[in-house]
């Protein structure tokens, strides 16, 4: 794994981006109809500090990423996103393979779980996120890629467990979770830049 | 979206610039907008902050004066502010004697809340309001919602701490009154999200959302239209279930408007709801209705009821003076 | 129709028992609903009654209590109440020193209070409000409509009746309060009379009534949706035209909501509204936003400016105690 | 003119309360949409007192009828319409015919003018009471009714310069105004009585 940082988090941000209407749709089927607004807002502020967080370690750079986040986004995306760039950054050293890649991510997850009292299951970004860094360690973008949409894909016949979604009761099955859908958004584009593909 | 608007970019900084100028007497805006305190803090008491989602007002920034709150943060249409904005808050009206922050049951709300308590250098308590008895509350669930009986908490505790009483009895008593309040809502309408420029859900115009909360998210129910006598039925019942051996007694009635709904339907509904209520064994000591804990332009309203004590009661009659709330003083 | 109501026929009725039940501390509800008035009346007063169509909640029973009116006339939705209806009210709350109605311009409004006057037995004097600058005046006409500003005359006239002015001095008061104060006001949507059950006109998504009256009724011009500064620039202009000569120095800035527009929309609207009068030339040095003058749920809202003089500006800070308006006690 | 009061009144009435919804519709397009609403619920008080109406002399009946719409129509139609009747009711003599008629209908009608402060030309319902008056002593029934017809259907093309439509200035031209067409309908009403057809 070997990539320009600039154009990780560029690559990222931008896809983020470039589809908060279709995840404001989303949660508008089963939220109040701002996780593409409040992500939007969050990565057009890490694009605005692309170049200082550019300029840093990967760690650092992620730390930022997360802080920023916390501070723009606001919701529960907000510090959820922001806890797991935080934690993946400080977890990660300076020697970046698909193992080490995968230990801190598990790292991250484990804060992001303790910060939402949440486990996979309850059709939230942790259903992309848990399963996808099941595999990072084997290093197949392609499988990786898979199992992200996947992922997402099966949140659509959850019932939610927590998030805003979980006050609609059963009225929240058959619907794809936004917070799933911005996750496996985030996994293609990385997976986008590893391949050569942005 | 028909909406008296610019862009939906600059509309929470307009709108506070205009709510800072209105009520100059009373408040100032923070740098950044990251918070409205009061002009007059009342010296050496435990700092009071609320905040959440805009879309809701006067909730929370109205609210903020003598007997109530000394902070608000505002965060972006339904959706939390951020953990920075609670700190530059606190630091703005901590006194010394601690601060007190009074959060509605979301996720959103409670992780920036907690993310702000963690990083806080002065004592945080917090109270987490979560009045909805829409939502079915079990262990694994993320529990009630926070609704419109968040306003009865901050005025009541906002009185307490205004005779100097201390965090931790704040927050017992915010606990206490929170545990005495349940709420139910109904709603007409949907409404839009400024940024997200078409209406959260779509309602048939036979049909109305039974238990909805105040983000625009759709409710436990979709149902077909009822007469007010029919909706205040449900709602008083749903209210009455869940206090179960508690019901009845002294109690204030709180007759909120989502944003949308005139005063005459909202008396309308305060006349088909007290009835009711009566009928249950509540006693009607203390009433308030009008557009407290909106929705935006959402038609509907919620009804709340406190049970109340001696104590409630006078922290409710207690002088309070700010842009929604004003009396004794 | 989405409503929270029973039947339109009973649509009144409910509501006012609602009110005064939830205001029983400051009214009383006359028999058949004719009026609504203060429970506590001061000794010795000149009587202020007014009223006009239900749909404008609060006006004018919300302005019920010390400091403003003692009776309210409650007619049918958007329609004058009856003489009967002024001189039962009358009855109630003349104290001897005589009545004034304070009366909206509208034929039906002004015809039945005249005619109220007019079998009336104790001395009776009547200030009609007109302070709608959308409605073109000229010797033919019915001139311009009352709408908001009325709620800047009963506040001052009430003040003043409560330090024991005659009859004749609070007539004068009323006329001058009216003629230093302009109004206009601008509709996003329409709104529904119970008893017709559609709306009473139809607005396209991207069309707005600019000059729109409280009843419902279409405005001057229908227009393409402005940005709320556009709205801001031509409501304030039309004002200040209208004051010509007189405009500037020290105003009180009213912005109204008609029922269906958020109070974040409102204080939007104040900032930008403020902005434009002070470079016109005025001193906002009083400050009232919120739903007031209402016209059902219709979403869109009025400006008022009052020029103020030393006496006005008292008048309106002295202490009133209303179920809408309450400060200083 | 020979006709049962109670019959007189009660179809009246009744042909008012049918029209009822068309009345609010005009007033919807040139004013508040409250018309239909106001006259019915003033001719359903009348009909309530049918009995005691009927059993008095023409003149006090009309008055009745007069004072009931004052106190139960509102707006600007109960004070005009509960003059009209009172004023009618007040200066018709136990002669009646058609000249009798005609003189207390001129009188009413210029305590109505006085009421409104209006004159014709501005778009209401003297528009039409005012040319019926006029063709009233000759006692045709069937010009009368054409005359009623006509007037109403002339204030189309009209601006509104009283009553609410007078808002709407120029706007206020292509709609019939709600006022004169009741009036129509009552003239009618009356017609319909005295040639036997209701
Ligand atoms: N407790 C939680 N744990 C994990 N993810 C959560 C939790 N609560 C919400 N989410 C995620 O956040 C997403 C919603 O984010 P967003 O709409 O931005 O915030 P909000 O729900 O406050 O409006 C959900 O779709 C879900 O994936
Ligand atoms: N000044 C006036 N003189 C004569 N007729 C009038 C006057 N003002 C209103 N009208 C009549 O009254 C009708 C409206 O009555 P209605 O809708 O019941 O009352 P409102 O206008 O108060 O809502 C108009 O169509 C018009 O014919
Ligand atoms: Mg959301
Ligand atoms: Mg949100
Ligand atoms: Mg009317
Ligand atoms: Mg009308």
């Amino acid at each position: 794994m070997t990539a320009d940082l600039r154009t990780l988090v560029d690559t990222v941000a931008r896809r983020v981006v470039d589809h908060a209407d279709e995840l404001t749709r989303l949660d508008q089927a089963i939220g109040d109809g701002d996780h593409g607004v409040n992500m939007r807002r969050g990565l057009e502020a890490v694009l605005a500090d692309l170049d200082a967080i550019a300029a840093k370690p990967a760690g650092d750079a992620l730390k930022q990423v997360g802080t920023t986040l916390v501070m723009k986004v606001g919701g529960a995306s907000g510090p959820l996103y922001g806890t797991l760039f935080s934690e993946f950054g400080k977890t990660l050293g300076p020697e970046i393979d698909a193992t080490t890649v995968a230990a801190a991510l598990a790292a991250a997850i484990e804060k992001v779980k303790a910060r939402g009292k949440s486990e996979t299951g309850q059709k939230t970004m942790l259903d992309v996120l848990v399963p996808v860094q099941a595999v990072v360690a084997a290093g197949d973008l392609a499988r990786i890629r898979a199992v992200a949409a996947e992922s997402a894909a099966a949140t659509v016949p959850m019932k939610a467990i927590r998030g805003r979604a979980s006050f609609l009761g059963e009225r929240s099955i058959g619907h794809m979770d936004p917070g799933a859908r911005s996750s496996q958004l985030i996994v293609e584009a990385v997976c986008d830049v590893l391949e050569g593909r942005a | 979206m028909k909406k008296l608007i610019n862009a939906p970019e600059t509309v929470l900084a307009e709108s506070l610039s205009g709510f800072a100028a209105a009520h100059a007497d009373l408040v100032v805006l923070g740098e950044e907008n990251k918070f409205v305190r009061r002009l007059n803090p009342t010296p050496g008491k435990v700092a009071l902050i609320s905040g959440g989602g805009s879309g809701h007002e006067p909730l929370h920034a109205g609210f903020v004066g003598l007997g109530m709150l000394d902070a608000a943060c505002p965060g972006q249409v339904f959706t939390s502010p951020t953990p920075d904005q609670m700190l530059a808050a606190a630091a703005a009206v901590d006194q010394g004697a601690g601060t007190l922050y009074i959060v509605k049951n979301y996720e959103g709300d409670v992780m920036n809340f907690e993310m702000a308590a963690e990083m806080a250098e002065g004592a945080v308590a917090t109270v987490v309001t979560d009045d909805d008895v829409a939502v079915e509350t079990s262990t694994w669930s993320t529990g009630r919602r926070g609704v419109a009986g968040t306003l009865v908490v901050e005025k009541v505790v906002g009185a307490a701490a205004e005779t100097g009483a201390d965090l931790a009895a704040l927050q017992a008593l915010g606990r206490e009154v929170n545990a005495r309040t349940r709420s139910m809502g109904v709603a007409l309408t949907s409404c839009t999200v400024p940024a997200a420029g078409s209406p959260t859900f779509q309602l048939g115009d036979d049909e109305m959302e039974m238990g909805v909360g105040i983000h625009g998210e759709p409710g436990r129910r979709r149902v077909k239209l009822m007469a007010a006598d029919a909706i205040a039925d449900e709602m008083v019942s749903a209210i009455t279930a869940d206090f179960g051996a508690d019901a009845g007694g002294p109690a204030l009635l709180l007759v909120n408007g989502f944003g949308g709904t005139p005063a005459m339907e909202l008396y309308l509904m305060y006349h088909a709801a007290r009835a009711r209520l009566e009928k249950a064994g509540f006693r009607i000591e203390r009433s308030l209705v009008g557009n407290y804990v909106t929705s935006l332009e959402m038609a509907g309203c919620s009804l709340t009821v406190t049970r109340l004590t001696d104590d409630i009661a006078r922290g409710w009659d207690a002088p309070v003076h700010t842009a929604a709330l004003r009396w004794g003083v």
